[in-house]
C-alpha cells in the first residue's frame, strides 16, 4: 500500500523540526517530559516562550539542557542518547531504579517517542523490525506505561510511502494500548476508544488523500483544523 | 516553575475530608509537625493515616488523631512513650488499624511511587500478619504477596527545598519523608529553609523535585520530642 | 511448668549485662549489626577489643555511636527505640526502603533481639502477647527473615519462671525458622535441624537442671562448656 | 575496618569462570574501564556478564567479550556507535544475549539487592519480551511478573570512597552503579578518589558501605567515549 494518489508529499508535509515544534505546543509548563532518542530529541529546542518543562533521562538525571558547545562535553553527563549534555538550575541526579520509578510511578507528563507503527487501538511498535540482527529495547517499554501521556512523533508513511498508522501493528509491539496522540508529518491525530481521530491535517490535503495514506480509518468528531508550524529549522 | 506555598494554611487547604494522607516521620523525627497543625486548623476528617506511628503525647498526629480527623491508620508501631491518645481511640473502637511490618510498610509506599502493584517478600510469612495474603515459592523458599500503598496527599518534612520542590532531610529526619514523596498523588513538603533554585548540589538531592507539588516554609520547626517534654498540647 | 527443681537462678544466672556481653563475643570485625530495642541494645557497650561492629538502625542510619551527653540530644538523629544516638566515623544516612533493603538484602551480618518464646523449630514470638491492648510490630519480622544471622537474647525463663525456649511457641508468632542462636541468661543454645543443641551453660547448673527450665529437648552434640562472662554492667 | 585493595588486579583476582559480574555503567559514563581491563588481564572465561549495553569499540566491556570472556550477556540496549564486537559474536552464535528493558533491568536488580524475589510491572505486557513469564490484574491492568537478578560480583565506578566503602559518584555516571553494589554477594568499586573516613558527609553518600566490599583507587579513570575517540583497543 504505497501512497496511492501519487500526492507529492515533499511539498506538503512539515519537516522534522516543524513535527518537533508542534508537539512542543502541547506541552504544558512546569511538565516533566521524556524525549526518545532521535527525532522525539528535537522537541526540547521548541518550547513556547513562557513555558519551561524539565527534561528527563533514563540514565539518571532531571533538568538537563542542550548539548554543550564541541570540545566542552563531559562524558559523565550524556543522555539516553548517549550525547553530551548540560544541566539546568534545579537538576538532580539519581540512579537507574529511580530514575525509572519517576517513568513507572506515573511522575512523568509525557514521553514523546518515534514510531515504525502505531495501531488504532494504541499499539506501538518502535523498537524491533522484526528482521535478523541484533535486538535492543532500552527504556521504551517502560516509557509506554508509565508516563501519563505517551505521544508519538512520527512520519505518516515509511521511506517507501507504505502508511504507519494502521488497524494492527504488524511489528512486534513495544507497548499495548499506549499512545494517546500521534504528531505526524501531515496530521495530529488522538486515540480514543480503540479509533484515530483527526484533530489537525496539513493544509494542502484533503481528508480523502489523507486517509489513503492511513492504514486505518480516521474518524472526524470535531472540525479539523490546519496543522500549521513554525517555520523552524 | 515555583512550587513554593506562601502559607500553611494554604499547603493544606484542598485535603478533603476521606482523604488518604502519608505523613512521615519516625517517632518525632522528620515528623511535619507545622503542616500537622495546619492540617487540625483546616479540620478535614475521616482522613486515612499513613505513618510509621500513632502518635506521641498531645501534638502532632496524636493531636490530629485526639481531634477526631482519623478514620483509619496504617502504621507498625503504634506504640511510643506516650500513646494515650491513639490507645484510647482505638480501644474504644474508633479508629481502625491497619498493623503492617516496618520493612513491608516501607517497601510498599516505594512501591506505590514505583509504579509496581504488587511484591514478594518473605517477612510475615507464616505469621498472623500474612492472613489472607498470596502466598508463593521462589527457589525453595515461601513469600508473602504484598500491594503498592499509595495516598492522596503526602505531608513531608524536609531540611532545604528550592521552587523546583527539590529536597535534603537533616540526619535520621529522612527515614519516610523521600518515599511517601513518590507514592502521593500531591506532596506537599515543608521545609526548614528555601534554598535559591541552582544552590543545591545535584548530586546531594534526595528528593528530586519531580516528587514534590507544594514547598512550604515552616523555619525552626518544632520537634515533638521537646513538644512533648515541655508537655505542650494542640490546639 | 514453674522451675521444678527450686532452682536458686538469681544466685547462677547471668545479668542483663553479661549476657550482652556474651553474645557481642560473638561479632566478628566488620559485622553490620542490627540490635533490638531494650536488652539488645546493650550489645553494643561490649564490643571486644580490636572489633569494630558497624550498627545499623531502621530509621535509616548506618554507623551511631552511643548516646550523647544527657542535653547535647539533636532529636533527629536517634535510633529505633527512639533514643538520641552520636555518629561514628563513616556513617551514612539514607531513606526507609533503602534501610530495609539492607535488612531484606541480606546485608546484615547478625540481627539481635528479645523474645517471649523461642521454639526449637527456630520459630520465634517476639512482637504480641496475644492479650488485648493495641498490637505493634515495628521492624521485627523484617529483620528476622533479612539478617544471615538471627540471635535471640533473652532470661531463659519468664519472671515466674515458666520456661521460654520450647517445643513450639504458643504466642503469635514474628517469624518462622528464623533463630539459630539463643544467649540466654542461662546457657548458649544452638537451633539445628530443628532441635536446641546445648553449647554453653552455666556452672552452677547441672544439664538436668538447665533441662528441667527447658521447654524442649536439649541436645548434646559436642561438651558442654561453661558459660562464663566478664564482670560487667 | 578497612575495605581498599591495592591494586586493581588484586581486586578482581578472585573471579572465576562461570562467575555472573554485574557491570555498571550507561554506555561510557560510569563504566569501571579499569576493573574490566583488569578483569581481562586475569582471565576467567564463561562469564555472564550483566550491563545495559554491550560495550562500543575495542575497549572495556566490548574488549572483555572480544577476548571470549563472556558467555553470556544481559542487556537493554546491545546496541551504540560502534558494536561490532558483540555484534559478530551475537551473530556469529558465540555468546547469548537477554534483551530485558531497562527499567526491568533496574528494578530486577534493585529487587535482588532489596531480597525481593519477584515483583509485577506493567513494562513488556503484551510484548515478546514478556513471552513464558506470569501475568497478573490488579486494579484492572494487567502486569508481567518479574524475578530478581543478584550476581557473584559487581564491577561498579565510583567518584569518591572511604575504606568503610562509602561512596559518591559524579553526574550521570552514577546509572546502574549503587543498585549493582546491593545486588552483588561481592561488590568490587573503583573509586577516583579515596576519602579519608569521616571526610564524606553522611547526608550524601549515595551508596552506604554495607553494599561495597572492595574499594580500589583507579586515578584519572579512562572514559570510554574518549578512549572510542582516540580508536584505542584493549589489550
Amino acid at each position: 500500500m504505497t501512497n496511492p494518489a501519487m500526492i507529492d508529499l515533499e511539498a506538503v508535509k512539515l519537516t522534522n523540526a516543524q513535527m518537533a515544534w508542534r508537539a512542543a505546543q502541547d506541552i504544558e509548563d512546569g511538565a516533566y517530559v521524556n524525549l526518545g532518542i532521535g527525532l522525539p530529541e528535537l522537541v526540547a529546542k521548541f518550547q513556547p516562550d513562557g513555558r519551561e518543562a524539565i527534561f528527563h533521562t533514563e540514565n539518571g538525571v532531571l533538568g538537563f539542557g542542550p548539548a554543550p558547545a564541541k570540545g566542552a562535553e563531559d562524558w559523565d553527563l550524556i543522555n539516553a542518547g548517549k550525547k553530551a549534555v548540560t544541566l539546568k538550575p534545579g537538576a538532580a541526579f539519581f540512579h537507574h531504579a529511580d530514575s525509572f520509578a519517576m517513568v513507572r510511578g506515573g511522575h512523568l507528563n509525557v514521553a514523546i517517542l518515534g514510531a515504525y507503527e502505531v495501531a488504532e487501538n494504541g499499539d506501538l511498535a518502535n523498537w524491533s523490525t522484526g528482521a535478523g540482527g541484533v535486538p535492543a529495547v532500552g527504556g521504551a517499554m517502560d516509557l509506554v506505561h508509565g508516563a501519563r501521556r505517551v505521544a508519538v512523533i512520527t512520519d505518516h508513511v515509511t521511506k517507501s510511502g507504505a502508511p504507519k498508522l494502521l488497524t494492527r501493528c504488524t511489528l512486534p509491539l513495544t507497548g499495548v494500548g499506549c499512545v494517546t496522540r500521534i504528531y505526524s508529518s501531515l496530521a495530529v491525530i488522538d486515540i480514543a476508544q480503540g479509533r484515530f481521530v483527526l484533530r489537525e491535517k496539513v493544509a494542502g490535503l484533503s481528508v480523502e488523500q489523507l486517509q489513503s495514506l492511513t492504514g486505518a480509518k480516521l474518524h472526524i468528531e470535531a472540525p479539523v483544523t490546519d496543522l500549521t508550524a513554525a517555520q523552524v529549522a | 516553575m515555583d512550587k513554593s506555598i506562601p502559607s500553611l494554611a494554604q499547603a493544606v487547604a484542598d485535603i478533603p475530608d476521606g482523604a488518604s494522607v502519608m505523613i512521615g516521620g519516625f517517632g518525632g523525627s522528620g515528623a511535619p509537625i507545622e503542616l500537622i497543625h495546619a492540617l487540625i486548623d483546616a479540620g478535614p476528617r475521616n482522613l486515612t493515616v499513613i505513618n510509621n506511628n500513632a502518635g506521641n503525647g498531645h501534638v502532632g498526629l496524636a493531636a490530629l488523631i485526639a481531634a477526631g480527623q482519623v478514620a483509619k491508620l496504617i502504621c507498625s508501631f503504634p506504640r511510643s512513650a506516650d500513646p494515650r491518645v491513639f490507645n484510647a481511640k482505638y480501644l474504644a473502637g474508633e479508629i481502625d488499624l491497619e498493623l503492617v511490618p516496618q520493612g513491608t510498610l516501607a517497601e510498599r509506599i516505594r512501591a506505590g511511587g514505583a509504579g509496581t502493584p504488587a511484591f514478594y517478600t518473605p517477612t510475615s510469612f507464616g505469621t498472623d500478619l500474612a492472613r489472607g495474603k498470596p502466598v508463593a515459592e521462589f527457589e525453595g523458599r515461601s513469600y508473602v504477596q504484598e500491594r503498592w500503598l499509595k495516598a492522596d496527599f503526602a505531608l513531608i518534612k524536609a531540611e532545604a527545598g528550592d521552587v523546583m520542590g527539590n529536597l535534603t532531610y537533616r540526619m535520621a529526619a529522612r527515614n519516610f519523608n523521600p518515599i511517601m514523596a513518590m507514592a502521593a498523588r500531591t506532596t506537599i513538603a515543608q521545609v526548614s529553609r528555601i534554598a535559591p533554585l541552582g544552590s543545591l548540589d545535584p548530586e546531594t538531592v534526595v528528593t528530586p523535585g519531580i516528587f514534590v507539588n507544594r514547598v512550604v516554609l515552616a523555619e525552626n520547626p518544632a520537634q515533638e520530642e521537646v513538644l512533648n517534654r515541655q508537655e505542650a498540647v494542640y490546639p
